[in-house]
Formats: structure tokens, sequence, C-alpha cells
């Protein structure tokens, strides 16, 4: 069973709705997670830039 | 926009607030190890969530019942000829009898027929008041789906044990779990609270139907094929 | 603890809670499991979904109206879940009405009574206490022992809706052996129709119609799929009509004033004036007989009174074909019917010159008496083109003797009250012939002095409901101090009862049923209970039986069954094991006799000219009289103030006899018939358009009898200058389903005796409409 | 916008197995007496719901069948009536072209058109009631569950097991009383049969019809008495120029009707 | 008392820097009123989930009623927010970014109602899930589910670094460094919400567009796709930008002082109008078109318009003083200019999305199809009203609290100086 998809048809529509919609969905995790562990890892530095001081 | 200053002067304006209600966590470690408070917090959360959702969530969810009769499969599979077809059989109509009624078992058991207590009570509760048992069914499936016993046993020929495992084999009735939000016997979900499965008689759901039918015949099969 | 490293604990310990809740089952669990609650437990919760079981069938005889249809019931585990025709079964071969296939509400409905009740509050108020069986019947049968003691055993009457079968007959045969004549029974069409053929062929029997085989079918008004006769079997031999190549097998012909359901499906449909339909069929007659369509044989040699002929005493007398042929000329009758001329002409030859014509006779569903001389109308056509006891055309047929019970004992109590006169005059010299006048006695009581019924018993019937001009009945109601009912459901009369001693369901009991109404087959069939008794109800007949032995004496003696189900098992004799096996007895190869000995009458001929009509004491001296002829039955009201005319119409949608209309079917009742609790009236645009009502608007109904607010509906299916208004709504027993929804026409018309008969020939009645 | 068109295209999708079936009616107009019979069995086999305040508007009533009365709109004394008994049409649409309407529209698949037997079924447990599909479909015959399912008290007993309640909040429509077929096929099974009798399998509405009017069966088999009264030369179906190709047939002499209901656009339309 | 002091410093330091805002007690004032409407929307939104939807007007010959038709109109109305992006992060018009981050705000109120209607709307609000565990991709409500879902969360995402900007939140460095990626990645974000709003936008026009059983809304071959579809996007992104506009101008009128540079408005005005008058063209070729096909068949297109209150004056209606006029006023530089013109120009358009989008759906069920069908109009009632308004109610709150806190107009500073 595919995930969102109990209904699962191999058909070309079913491909490309599904795979769109995937795709928008990684892409949307991935961006959040780049810019959380960046946000983070930035801060990380800074902290400890600031302890330094 | 922002400057250490104006952090660090709130910081010392409100922290005075929240602190003590606070403090069943570690202590503060000064210096290099500070940034780990966050870490452990987050693991510490974690864990907790982890433990309440698949230890203790389980026990909140399911209620147990025994059966009102402690019945052995074993001892009336050996005392019966046909099988399993002997007490669960199929009416003339091509419904299935499920779960025996009284009338069934008292054909047997108007006398004791052995030393058993649990027959003793079997006896003396139900038989002679004339009283339905109300057993409790593991398999029972939702009032929307119309499952035919004669369509899986009598065309496509499947084993009972496939559905309902080793049922016969079973020398005593196994407590019955129901769930407390949908009332469903917890054989339908199956035991494993994460829905996991490592035989077909494990799970009860729609799913698995499916995935028996996919594999039989080739597809999920039309909705009013199980459904009513 | 500083204010950050809270925070950071805080917000820390959040996101990992939340990470852990996510890799945790019971987010997804939780989400199935609540939508599974909304897919079981809560319908279930409202629903209240009963177990499943083991699927079973039983067979049972509807008794819900006089069409005595077979059933079969699907019954899971103890439950009746489903009503079914029952294939195979004579009268209707798998077919089933709506109100038969609703049956299941009535067993099951809240307005069932659920034990004994005896009334606390004031009478008609509706306030009941529960009483024990035991409590019921000592009351009943103290206040009858006071009544006999006190000479009054006259003063006590039952209405019910049948006078055949064992049950009524119980009936009977306790007010006899208690002393009272006052048996009275509703009647219908069917009781002026037996009259008919006791005068015009001679005997008592009831009239069979050979529908499947006629191929012309000429209906003065009867609503053959509107519930007339016996309903799935008329309607079925209208398939049978329909059937065949062109779909013409037989051609039908609806004569009435407006597009009921018949007449949509009718291949003509003539509105005629209403109440004028005796002079179109003689008009047809004329025609017949001029043209010499008639056959010629049987009229010949099997009828009498046709030409004029010379009595004993040597006075000539006026024959049916003299009066038809100066009195009904097509020209003449046109202007009474408001049917052309030609057209008459016309349907008069297509009638006569049709292998196997039948004229059919009572007008909807046949639950008005109606006129004698109307009816003797429509049979004399039938005698003209000779399709008596004939295939395709209409027979007598007797009812299946039964074993007869032992002679009741009078003592001299119930000598002397059983030789009181009937409390509706029926039976008297005034009207001779009829049996019950069940229309007349409201009139009676509320004219007489109080104290004429002291007790009335009412079975199987809904008096206050069913009978014209209901403010009359509910104030003759007032007047009789004890009224017990025996219905198994709330309905007016039980409403307006001191004591009710609810029967069980038709489901739920044993009961033998005759043959259904219309049928040319004798038959006799089982009621038998398929659901155990969901109530605290006992079988009438067992009731009955208990309070005659409480009675003691005569009475009791007049009782020498066990109970109800011994006396019927009794009764049956050796049908009985068949009934119970099959369900009912018939005699399948029952042929009508042949014209030699077809006529019980003093001629042995089918008599145009009833003597038997003369000889039972009719002081009318004119030859007309006993001649079938047109006699207008006016309707109550000066034309002046009610310038529109009001007829009810019946739907089968709408049950509207002692059965209240269960909920489904009150459902399917049509939108222009019923909208909430308001009742509609059809009326002509063009009458519409006199009046200045309008389309879906609210207006005001006004009879002699009494007035309504009614929605008004338009309709190109009704003569102008008349108001069409369903039968059966207005109902105020039953419950919230029926109760409260529309007006009862009833109320709304009253009695117009026939002027032989005295039963109820009403038809219409003077109204205004206005709108407000 | 995505096209659209059968998921499962009917025949890849069964080869091999068994039978096919199309389950469809005939309603013989000239019979049908506009008794009700259908509509009242029909709500007793499938448990459909009744209130007090039923206001007969057929608005939020639920009906499977639904009688409807037509009118020739002809003056008196010219005018007619005729009573069409209207059940799900279970329409088949045409391979790629156009499909039920119903189903292609409904969001959850709790609709489905099975080309084993021609029914289109409706899941109530699957359904969440948007309603589309009741958008979608010409001939009203889907409904809307408005009111949870109550009953007075006790009526509850003569519900039917083999049909489920529906919950509130949810569309139904008539399925053929498919649950018949689902008994049928069990007893046959029982008896070693794969097939089904065609007396075995007749819907509720047919079975009550006391005037025969309405027959049912498998419209592609020679045997069934649907097969040859569908090819009547008075036959027609509702809507016919819409392309939704329904299995409902209906046979009337009359013109008027005739045209009143197959007529929506003036033309021949495909099929 | 105390409360409120401590309230109203903290009040105090969220309010970003050098701006004015009215009184922390002014402002509570204000969200009360709004409180007011907003509890009787709760209330039949309680009403529609309680006592089931019965205790509205639709029935069911009208499945589809205001709901349906208010979800068509606010996403339409949304559609601000991804043209704004689009122009802004793609095109890039680079003024824009001035009216960018108000566009975002409207739009996630505009997608937030869609989603709440629909939440009331359908009948088993606790199984809305399975439109996505068991979804039917033939479906075009699947496919406007899912899209606007996944654009929801995209603009949520878009919005999210507004929130992190907040004076008090911007001092933790966390947040700094997040909200400074996400706004590296935006044109990324922006492209996704286009790519997802282009079909959903387009799809809504299937909704009807795809009911064969319903002629009236029925476009068969090339006027379904991609005729119809572009015509829905083309009417969103016409429509769009003047919603947002208007929404301006009213909180302009609120905070009683300019917000956004006139320059910003007329950009998005003058590019309004054309796709305005560019969708009237393919729209009057549409039904042009769609006249001759129904004259075809056997003329029907009478009996589209043969039942009060759906005559010819909706056409008349939508298509002329809710099409053309804003159009010529939003394409006249002249009229532009003149902001009473302006705003009556956006709000007709508006206007004309909603009814276009009611015409789509409540008067194609309207329409009967079977000749004996009657035909029986529909109005809402007081349930679906406030539940429906219980948005505006909602987006007003939402607006005030993100206008109060969040830095979102670039230029207010500049406009406003104190």
């Amino acid at each position: 069973m595919f995930p969102f998809a109990f209904e699962w048809v191999n058909d070309p529509v079913h491909f490309v709705f599904m795979g769109s919609v995937y795709t928008v969905l990684i892409l949307l995790v991935i961006i959040l997670h780049y810019c959380g562990i960046r946000g983070f890892l930035d801060w990380l530095c800074k902290k400890e830039d600031h302890n330094d001081h | 926009m922002s400057t250490t200053e104006e952090k660090e002067q709130t910081a010392g304006e409100q922290g005075g607030e929240h602190g003590p209600e606070e403090a069943t966590h570690e202590p503060v470690k000064p210096g290099a190890w500070r940034f780990l408070i966050p870490i452990v917090a987050f693991g510490a959360g974690f864990v907790s969530l982890l433990v309440l959702g698949w230890v203790i969530f389980p026990h909140l969810l399911y209620g147990e019942k025994q059966q009102p009769v402690d019945f052995s499969h074993v001892v009336h599979q050996e005392a019966v000829d046909e099988g399993c077809e002997s007490c669960h059989f199929f009416r003339e109509d091509g419904s299935f009898s499920g779960i025996p009624k009284l009338e069934n078992c008292v054909q047997c058991h108007e006398e004791p027929m052995g030393e058993s207590s649990e027959e003793a009570k079997f006896i003396a509760e139900y038989v002679e008041p004339g009283k339905e048992i109300p057993w409790h069914v593991y398999a029972r499936q939702p009032q929307c789906a119309f499952f035919s016993h004669a369509a899986h046993v009598k065309m496509a020929e499947l084993e009972c044990a496939k559905c309902h495992g080793p049922v016969g084999d079973s020398d005593h009735a196994r407590p019955y779990q129901y769930n407390r939000l949908t009332k469903y016997s917890r054989d339908i979900w199956g035991w494993n609270i994460a829905g996991f499965k490592k035989k077909t008689a494990d799970r009860m759901k729609m799913d698995d139907c499916a995935e028996c039918h996919e594999e039989s015949k080739g597809h999920k099969d039309a909705c009013f094929v199980c459904h009513k | 603890m500083d204010r950050r490293t809270f925070l950071e604990i805080l917000v820390g310990s959040t996101a990992g809670a939340g990470a852990g809740f996510m890799l945790t089952p019971v987010n997804w669990k939780l989400m199935d499991d609540v939508t599974i609650w909304t897919q079981e437990v809560w319908p279930d919760f409202f629903a209240g979904i009963p177990e499943r079981g083991e699927v079973t069938h039983a067979n049972s005889v509807c008794n819900l109206c006089p069409g005595g249809c077979g059933i079969t019931v699907r019954k899971v585990a103890d439950r009746a879940t489903k009503i079914e025709g029952r294939r195979g079964y004579p009268v209707n071969d798998g077919g089933i009405c709506i109100l038969g296939a609703a049956g299941l509400q009535l067993l099951y409905g809240p307005w069932r009574v659920p034990s004994p009740l005896r009334r606390v509050g004031k009478p008609g108020s509706g306030k009941f206490e529960k009483i024990s069986w035991e409590e019921a019947i000592s009351e009943v049968v103290r206040k009858l022992s006071v009544l006999r003691r006190k000479g009054k055993a006259h003063t006590v009457a039952s209405i019910l809706g049948s006078d055949r079968g064992t049950v009524p007959n119980l009936f009977a045969r306790f007010l006899k052996a208690y002393g009272s004549p006052n048996f009275i029974c509703t009647t219908s069409a069917e009781d002026t129709s037996e009259l008919a053929l006791k005068l015009m062929q001679g005997g008592k029997a009831s009239a069979g119609y050979d529908l499947e085989r006629a191929n012309f079918i000429l209906s003065f008004g009867s609503g053959l799929i509107e519930g007339w006769g016996s309903p799935v079997r008329v309607i079925k031999a209208h398939s049978l009509w329909r059937s065949g190549n062109l779909r013409k097998r037989a051609t039908v012909v609806q004569i009435e004033p407006r597009l009921s359901n018949t007449a949509a499906k009718a291949d003509n449909w003539y509105p005629v004036n209403p109440g004028t339909e005796a002079a179109l069929a003689l008009g047809l007659a004329h025609v017949i007989i001029r043209e010499s369509l008639y056959n010629i044989y049987f009229i010949r040699n099997h009828t009498s009174g046709f030409e004029d002929w010379t009595d004993s005493a040597g006075n000539t007398h006026m024959g049916f074909k003299r009066l038809v042929l100066t009195e009904y000329t097509p020209d003449a009758v046109s202007r009474t019917t408001g049917i052309a001329a030609k057209k008459i002409v016309k349907l008069a030859r297509a009638f006569a010159r049709a292998r196997r014509p039948l004229a059919v006779w009572g007008r909807g569903k046949g639950s008005v008496s109606g006129s004698l001389y109307e009816c003797m109308a429509v049979h004399a056509l039938n005698a003209l083109v000779g399709n008596i006891n004939k295939p395709g055309g209409v027979s007598v047929r007797p009812e299946i003797a039964t074993h007869t019970w032992p002679r009741v004992y009078q003592d001299a109590t119930a000598l002397a009250g059983f030789s009181r006169s009937r409390i509706d005059g029926a039976n008297t010299n005034r009207y001779p012939l009829t049996k019950y006048l069940p229309d007349r006695w409201p009139q009676i009581i509320s004219r007489k002095e109080a104290g004429t019924i002291q007790a009335l018993f009412v079975h199987d019937a809904d008096p206050y409901y069913t009978t014209l001009d209901t403010s009359a009945v509910a104030k003759a109601f007032e007047q009789i101090p004890f009224v017990v009912s025996f219905s198994s459901y709330l309905d007016e009369t039980a409403f307006h009862s001191d004591l009710i001693l609810p029967n069980h369901h038709y489901l739920e009991r044993w009961e033998d049923l005759p043959t259904p109404i219309g049928l040319q087959k004798p038959m006799l069939s089982l009621l038998r209970p398929v659901v155990s008794p969901q109530f605290d109800t006992r079988h009438v007949g067992d009731v009955l039986m208990t309070i005659a032995r409480s009675l003691g004496g005569a009475v009791a003696n007049a009782f020498p069954w066990r109970n109800y189900k011994a006396l019927l098992k009794e009764t049956m004799g050796d049908k009985w094991s068949t009934m119970k096996k099959t369900g009912y007895v018939e005699e399948a190869d029952y042929q009508p006799p042949i014209w030699k000995d077809a006529f019980a009458t003093r001629s042995r001929r089918f008599e145009f000219y009833t003597t038997a009509l003369k000889r039972a004491g009719m002081k009318r001296n004119k030859d007309l009289d006993y001649l079938p002829h047109y006699e207008p039955i006016t309707p109550e009201g000066d034309s002046e103030t009610y310038p529109l005319t009001l007829i009810p119409y019946e739907l089968i949608r709408l049950a509207d006899g002692a059965i209240g209309n269960p909920p489904f079917c009150t459902k399917a009742v049509e939108m222009t018939e019923l909208k909430g609790n308001d009742i509609f009236v059809e009326i002509n645009p063009k009458t519409a358009g006199d009046y200045g009502l309008a389309k879906g608007r609210y207006a005001m109904l006004e009879t002699p009898k009494g007035k309504a607010k009614v929605l008004v509906h338009l309709s190109e299916g009704i003569m102008p200058g008349l108001i069409g208004m369903p039968k059966g709504l207005g109902h105020a027993g039953y419950d919230g389903y029926l109760a409260g929804k529309g007006v009862n026409v009833n109320s709304l018309m009253g009695v117009v005796e026939d002027p032989i008969s005295g039963l109820c020939a009403t038809w219409g009645i003077q109204a205004k409409l206005t709108s407000v | 916008m995505k096209e659209v068109h059968h998921k499962g295209h009917g025949n890849e999708h069964h080869k091999g197995h068994g039978r096919t079936y199309k389950y469809g009616m005939v309603i013989d107009l000239d019979k049908c007496t506009g008794c009700g019979a259908c509509m009242v069995a029909c709500m007793a086999e499938n448990n459909l719901p009744f209130r007090k305040d039923n206001t007969n508007d057929r608005l939020t009533q639920n009906f499977w069948m639904r009688v409807y009365k037509i009118s020739n709109g002809r003056p008196f004394p010219d005018s007619e009536i005729c009573y069409i008994p209207r059940p799900c049409q279970h329409c088949e649409g045409y391979d790629h072209h156009h499909h039920t309407p119903c189903v292609s529209v409904c969001p959850a698949t709790a609709t489905d058109y099975s080309h084993e037997t021609g029914i289109v079924s409706q899941i109530y447990t699957r359904c969440f009631g948007c309603r589309y599909c009741m958008a979608a479909c010409p001939y009203h015959v889907r409904v809307f569950n408005w009111w949870d399912p109550k009953w007075p008290k006790g009526m509850n007993k003569y519900l039917n097991p083999d049909v489920s309640v529906r919950m509130r909040g949810v569309v139904e429509k008539c399925s053929f009383c498919y649950h018949r077929l689902q008994r049928a096929r069990n007893k046959a099974y029982v008896e070693g049969r794969r097939e089904v009798h065609e007396d075995e399998y007749q819907t509720a509405c047919t079975q009550a019809c006391p005037a025969g009017a309405v027959t049912f069966g498998d419209l592609i088999n020679p045997k069934h008495k649907v097969y040859k009264l569908k090819d009547s030369p008075y036959a027609f179906r509702l809507l016919e120029k819409l392309g939704t190709n329904p299995k409902v047939y209906y046979v009337s002499t009359k013109d008027w009707v005739r045209k009143a209901g197959k007529v929506f656009l003036g033309n021949e339309g495909r099929g | 008392m105390r409360f409120f002091a401590k309230f109203s410093e903290l009040d105090s330091a969220l309010i970003p820097k050098g701006v004015k805002r009215c009184s922390f007690q002014c402002f509570l004032v204000w969200i009360g009123i709004l409180h007011i409407p907003l509890m009787v929307g709760v209330v039949a939104t309680l009403m529609c989930w309680g006592l089931a939807l019965n205790v509205t007007y639709l029935n069911n010959n009208f499945p589809f009623g205001l709901w349906i038709a208010a979800d068509l109109g606010v996403i339409a109305l949304g559609a601000g927010a991804f043209f704004t992006g689009f122009l802004r992060y793609i095109v890039k018009i680079d003024e824009l970014k001035n009216i960018v981050n108000f566009a975002v705000v409207v739009g996630v109120i505009c997608y937030a109602a869609a989603q709440g209607i629909l939440g009331v709307d359908i009948g088993q609000p606790l199984r809305g899930w399975f439109i996505f565990w068991h979804a039917n991709v033939h479906s075009m409500l699947t496919e406007v589910a899912f899209c606007i879902t996944c654009y929801f969360m995209v603009l949520c995402i878009e919005y999210f670094p507004l929130i992190l900007e907040n004076r008090r939140i911007y001092k933790f460095g966390f947040p700094h460094g997040v909200a400074h990626h996400l706004h590296e990645t935006m044109p990324t974000i922006a492209a996704i919400g286009v790519f997802l709003s282009f079909f959903h936008q387009g799809s809504l026009g299937g909704v009807p567009g795809v009911l064969y059983g319903r002629p009236f809304a029925f476009r068969e071959g090339f006027l379904v796709w991609p005729w119809t579809f572009f015509l829905f996007i083309l009417s969103a992104i016409a429509c769009g930008p003047c919603f947002t506009i208007l929404i301006t101008w009213i909180t302009e009128k609120f905070a009683r002082k300019r917000l956004v540079k006139r320059n910003v408005i007329d950009i998005l005005a003058k590019i309004s109008g054309r796709m305005l008058a560019l969708y009237l063209i393919l729209k009057t070729i549409d039904t042009l078109y769609w006249v001759k096909v129904a004259g075809d068949v056997g003329s029907p297109f009478r009996s589209f318009y043969a039942n009060q209150p759906y005559g010819y004056w909706v056409l008349v209606m939508e298509l002329g003083i809710l099409g053309v006029i804003p159009a010529i006023i939003l394409l006249s530089t002249k009229a532009r200019q003149n902001e009473n013109l302006l705003i009556l120009a956006c709000l007709l358009n508006c206007a004309g999305i909603f009814m276009n989008r009611w015409i789509m759906t409540v008067q194609t069920l309207a329409v009967p199809v079977m000749s004996f069908d009657k035909f029986i109009s529909y109005h809402p009632n007081w349930v679906e009203y406030a539940s429906t308004l219980l948005w505006l109610w909602l987006g007003a709150i939402f607006i005030s609290l993100t206008y109060r806190y969040l830095p979102i107009f670039p230029q207010e500073k500049e406009l406003n100086p104190y």
C-alpha cells in the first residue's frame, strides 16, 4: 500500500498526480529542514563566539 | 536589527519570573556544556512520548473481558467428526452460522459429558435456564461489511486458520480485548499496536482483505463485493 | 534556573515530545479509531442497530384491507424485518401494495396500545392509565352485568369493521346471548353491491369480477388502481390489460369527474358531472337497446322486467326497456352528465360490441356505500351484454362453508333485549333490506334521549374518524357512558374510549379471513402469528370469551370453547390442516352457476324490475321505484352560499379507513397533496381564476359541516367547479407521524342517505373556497 | 485539467475472472400505476429514515426509489398523467468518453462503478459528505442524510441487517439491492454454483411491484427477461442524450412520456 | 489592573520599532468588537457540527450552496498571494516586495477560510482526511484539496519568517537565522506556490465543468481543457490583486495612514486590469461558443435563464457591470489614479468573481435537467452566512494582530515618520 493512496491504481494519472504531490511535499520538507538546520548551526557558532567573548 | 545588549537586558529583566517552578530538570551547567540543555530536553521529551505511545497507550485504549465460558477447541475437535463445520456450519440459504447457538450446544450437552468445572458452570448457567451464551466474538466485522464465508470457504477453499489463526488448537478461550472507542474487537486492528503483522491472521482490517484479494484475483475488487 | 534555560528546556522538550509523538502509533491509531467511531458507534447510538441473526420466512395474510393478500414476512432471529408479497398466492402472487409493505411500522410503531388502558382524564383528553388485563376485563364485566340486571341489555352495541369471519361472529353471538340486537358493522360499496345483487339476482352472495379476462372495462368512478377491490389483484389485472402487442389487451374507460390515476391510465377518460353516473349508465343502456346491441338470448330467456309486463292482478308495469328508451336519450343524458351525446353513443357501441365487456361500480376504493339505483343501473349494463356468470364478467360468489356453531340458547333477558329494535334503524320497515346503518346512529343518538346506548364495543373500525360529519359522531360519543375499544393502535376511537383492550396486531394473532373482496372463487385464509406479541395485548376473541364466561349463565354457556384458537380450529373443521400448512383453502374449481340455475329471484330470472324490493314492504308504488333509474343524490348545502362542490378523492398511498397511514406511506404522499401539516385541495385553474385563488396559497374551505384552512393546488385534471380533497389525512390519533397532518375530509361532509337502502350515498358537498 | 476516464478499464481489469454482468432494470410505464409500493418496499428493505415533520417537498426526504408524477401539461380534459419510478440509473457512461457522472467526481472513492456487475456502489462509511456526487447526478438519485438516523422507540426492530444504517452527513442512493446479490451468491456458492439465477436476485422494488411493471436482470444475458424488453421500440432512458448510458430502461407507448423522459437536448445523442 | 499593565507592557514590547500603533486599550476594544459577530459564526459552526446540516437551507436539490460558492470565491480572492509572489520573485518586479508580505497574509486568511468552510460543509468532518488517504485522483475536488492544503502549507511557510521577524522573537539568534535562510529560499517556495496555485485555480473551474450531467456548467473538449482551466486561472489572478488592494486600502483606512506607496498599488491594479480584460475576452468567446453549442443541440440556452431569479440579468451583471466596468477603470491610467474609482473597480471585480463562482455552482444546480424537474430556488440561511462570514472576522483579527506586531509593510516607516 502506497501512503496517501489506498485506492492506488497503476495508471499515469495516479503517477503524475501523486508524483507531483510528493515532489512538492518533499521539497517543502527539505527547505524547512535546510533553513532550520542552517539557522541552528548559525546560532551555535554565534553562541560559542559569544561565550568565548 | 537586534543587538546582544538588548537580549541580555530582557533576559535579566524577566528571568526571575518563571525560574523556580521549572527547576525539576537537571541543574544548569555553566560553560561549554550549556548548549546540551536543549538537546537533552529534546531527548527527554522524545523518549517519554515514545514510552507513552508504545507502552501505555494500548492499555488505555483497549479494555479486556473474559469469555463467559472457558471453551476448549481442542477437546471439541476431538469429539466431533467434521472438523470446524460440525459446529460452525453453513445454513441452507448460504449464510454462515458463526458461533453456535445454545441449541447446537445442547444437542450434546444436555447433561454434563465430562468432569470439567467449566462445563458444569456452562450447564448450570446457560443450558438449564435456556439462556444464550453471550460470547464475545473475536472476529466480529463491522456493520458496513458483508463477509461471505461461503465465498471464502466454499469457493476459494480457504482454510479457516488463514484468517482466524489456529483457533482450533486453543485449549482455553483467550481474553477478549475491545477498543474502548470503536467497540471493535482488538483482533481487527491486530494485537500489534502499530498494526504490523507477520501472518495473514494477525489483522482483519480492510487492507488485509484487499491485500489477499489483490494477490489471488489480481485486483482489490469493487467496494460492493464486501460492503453493504 | 534562568529564564533562558527554562525556555530552552521548554522548547527542547516540546519539540522532542512532538517528534516522539510522531513516531508513536497514537496519532494514526486515534485518527483511524475516531473515524471508525463515526462509522459504527455514532449511527448505532441513534439507530440502535439490532444484532444480526438467522434469516427465516413466515407466511401469513394481510388484513389491513379487505384485499386479503398473502404475505411472506422475512425475519431475522425473532424480529420481523420486511413484509413481502407471497409468491404463488392466488390473490396477489408476490405483489404487495404500499400499505401492506409498511405493515411492520404498524407492528413496531409507538402508536401501539401497549397494554389495557383506562381513561383517567376527561373524555377525549387522551389521558390513560395502564391497568392489568384482569382489572380491565372485570370492569367490562361489572358494567355489563349491571346493565343486564337492569334490563338494559339492548343498550349495548358493537361496531365492527366487517361481519364475516369468526371474530365478528363471536361478537354477534355475544350480543345475541347477552341480549342486544345492536350488532353494527361499518359499510362500504360492497354492501350496496350485495344488495343490488340480492334484488336483481336473488340470494346472498358477493360479486366476483373476472377482471383478468374482461377486455372492455367500463368503470363508473371505481379507483381500479387506487385500491378498489383487492388492490394488488386489480392492479395485476390492470397490467394484464396493458400487456400484449400493442399493450391493449383490454380497453379501459373511466367515468369520473377527476383525473385519478385510474383515469390517467385508462384509454378514455370521460369527466362526468359528479353524481350523474347512473344517468350515464342508463344512457348507454338506451343506445344499446335502441341499436339492439344487447345479448338478445340472455335478455329473452333469463331476465324479467325488461319488456313491459302484466302482473297477476292484471296491472301493466313498465319494463326497463321502455323506461330507458323514453327517459334516457343521449341528448337528455348529455345534458345531465355533461358528456356529449355523440360520445355516449360511441361508448355504448364500443362497450356492447366488445367481446367481454364488464361494467364495474363503486366510487374510489369503494369505502362509501353509494347509491343503490346507480349500482343497479351499472349492473343492468352487465346484464344487457349478458356477462353475468360468464368469463370476463361478473359472477356471484358464495363463501366457503365452515363448521357451524351450536345454537345460542337465549335466556329471558337475552330474548327480551334481542327483540328490541335496532338503534341504527336497519332492518326496519323503513329500511327492510339493509343489515347495518352505521352512518345513521350518531344522528339518532344525538336526537334521542340520553341512554340509548349505554356501552359500545368497537373492534376493527375507527368510526370516530371514518364516519362522515365527525362533529355529530363526537357528540354521539359523548352520550355513550362506556366505550370499549379493542384497537391495537391509538386511533381516534381508542383515543375517545373509556377502556382500551388492545388486540394482537395482525402479525401476532390467529384469525380466519373470508374471500378477498371482488374475487370470483371462494377462499378462506389464515392469519397466523409471525412474531410473538410485542406488547401486553390479548386476542380479542379470547377477551370476549373471558368476558362472556365471567358474565356467567346463558352468556357463558354460549361459549363452550377453551380459547379462541380452539374455536378457530373447530370452526375450520377439516380445512384446518390445509390452512395451517398452506395458509389458505380455495375452491379453485368453483364455477358460477349457469344462467338456468343462476338466479334465486322469484322469477328465477335476472330481474330488471325487482319484485324483491316490492315484497320487502317498500312503501312506494311507482314502477320507476323498482327499476334502475337515475335519482339524483343531492349534496348538502345551497349553491348560493356554497357555489363549488367538494368531492373527496382517494389515494392508494393514503390509507383512509380504520388503519392510519404508516409513516412510510405518508412520506410517499405527493407534494401536491400534503405539505408539512397543510393539505392541498385540487381545483381547476379556471375555478381558481373565477374565485381569485392562487397556486400554492392558503384558502379557507367551507362547507355546511365545517371549515378548514387548505392550500390550493391547480390541476388541469379536475372539472371546473369542483374541489378535490384527499381522504385519509387529518388524523388526531396515532402519533405525530400522522396526527395533525392535513384535514379529515369526513369532518367537512355530511351523510346523505340513499332513499332505498338508507346507507350513506354521499359523493360530495357544496362548498366555498375563499383565499385568505 | 486531466483527462478523465475509467479507472481500471473494465475489460482488462476483469480478464479471466469469471463472467461480467450488467444488471439493469426495465420499467413499464404503461403498467406502472403510481401506487408507490416500490418506494415503501425500498424504504423498508434499505432502512430508509422518515421523520415526523416530513414536508413532502422531496427536498430533504430521502428516497432511493422515487416515483415522479409527470403531466402532459394540456388543459382539462386533455390532461394526462404518467408516473415515472426512478431508482438509481446506474449509469455506465461510455468508455473513455463519458464515465459514470458521480463516480469520477467522488474525492474519496466512496462510490464506484463495478465492471463486474454494472452496479454503482456507495459506501457510506467511506463517504464524508462533500456532496459533489449529488451535484453531478442529473437524476437526483443521490440524497444526503441531513439528520441522524433516529427511529421511533421500538421501530429499530425491523431494521434490515443486510443494509447498513447510514449515519448523518453521508450521501446514499439506490444500490439495486446489492445485498440481495450477496445473499444469493452465498446460496449459490454453498450449492456449488458460481452463477446466480435470475429469480434469485431481484430488487425489493421489482419484487414488490403489484403491477409487475419493474423487471430486473442482466441486460447482456439473452435468457433474462430484461434482455428483450429493453429493445422494445417504446423503450427509452432518462436523459439519454447526456451520454450517461443508464441501465434503467423505461417503456411507454405514449409519445409525450417518451419525449419528456429522454429529451433534454434536441438532437440524437451518442451511443 | 496589574495584569493589564503587564500585558500592556508586553504589547508595547512586541510592536515593531519605529512605527506607531493605537493604544492597547483601543486595540482590545477593537478585537472585542470583532468577537461579537465571530461568536455568532462560532455558534453557527457548532450547530452544523452538533446538529447536522439540517440547520442549513441546503437540500437534496442544492447539495452545494453558499459554502461551495464561498470556497471557490475566497480561493480566487486569495490568488493575490501567489500572483504577487509570482510577479515579485519570478518576474522580479521589485516594487512589489512592499506589498508581497501583505498579499501573503491575505492569502493565508483566504486559504484558511476555504479549508475551514469546507470543514463545516462536509457532513462528516472527522473523516475529512479520507480525501487524502483514499484519494480518487480523477476527482477535481481531490486535486483542489491536495493543492490548497499544500499551498496553504506554502503560505504558512511564507508567513513564518514574518513571525520570526517580530521584534522580540528576532532578538533570539536561532529564529533570526531561520528567518534569514527562509528569505533566501523564498523564490523557490514562491515557485512551488505558483505551481500549486496554478493547478488548483484551474481545477476549480473543473469542479462544475466536469459535471456532464449538468449541461449548464459542462464544457467539452477544447472548452474544458485548456479553456475553462485558464479562464479560472485568469479570473483568479484578475481579481486576486484587486482583493489585496482592497484589503490594503481597508487596513489603511483603519490605520488612518498610508502603508503602501501608490505606485506599488498602481502596478498591481494595472496588471489586474489587463488580466481582467483578457479574461473578459476569453469568457465572452466561451459564452458565445457555449450559446452556439447549446443552440445546436436543441436550444436549451433560453431554458437556462428561464427561471427567476436566474434570468438574463445574471449574464449582464456578471460580465457587464461586474466585469467590463472594473476592467475599463483598471485599464485607464487616469481612472486608476482616482482612489475612489480604483476601490470601486476592485469591489466590482471581487463581487464579479464571487458571482461567477455562485453561478458556476448554485445556478448550475438550479437549472432543471430532467424535463419534469421542478425549478427550485435556494438562498442560504443565517447559519450558512454566519459560518462563512466567521472567516471575515477571523481574518480581520488576524490582520489586526499581524499588522500590530509584525513588520509587514516595509514602507510604513518611510511613509509615516514620527
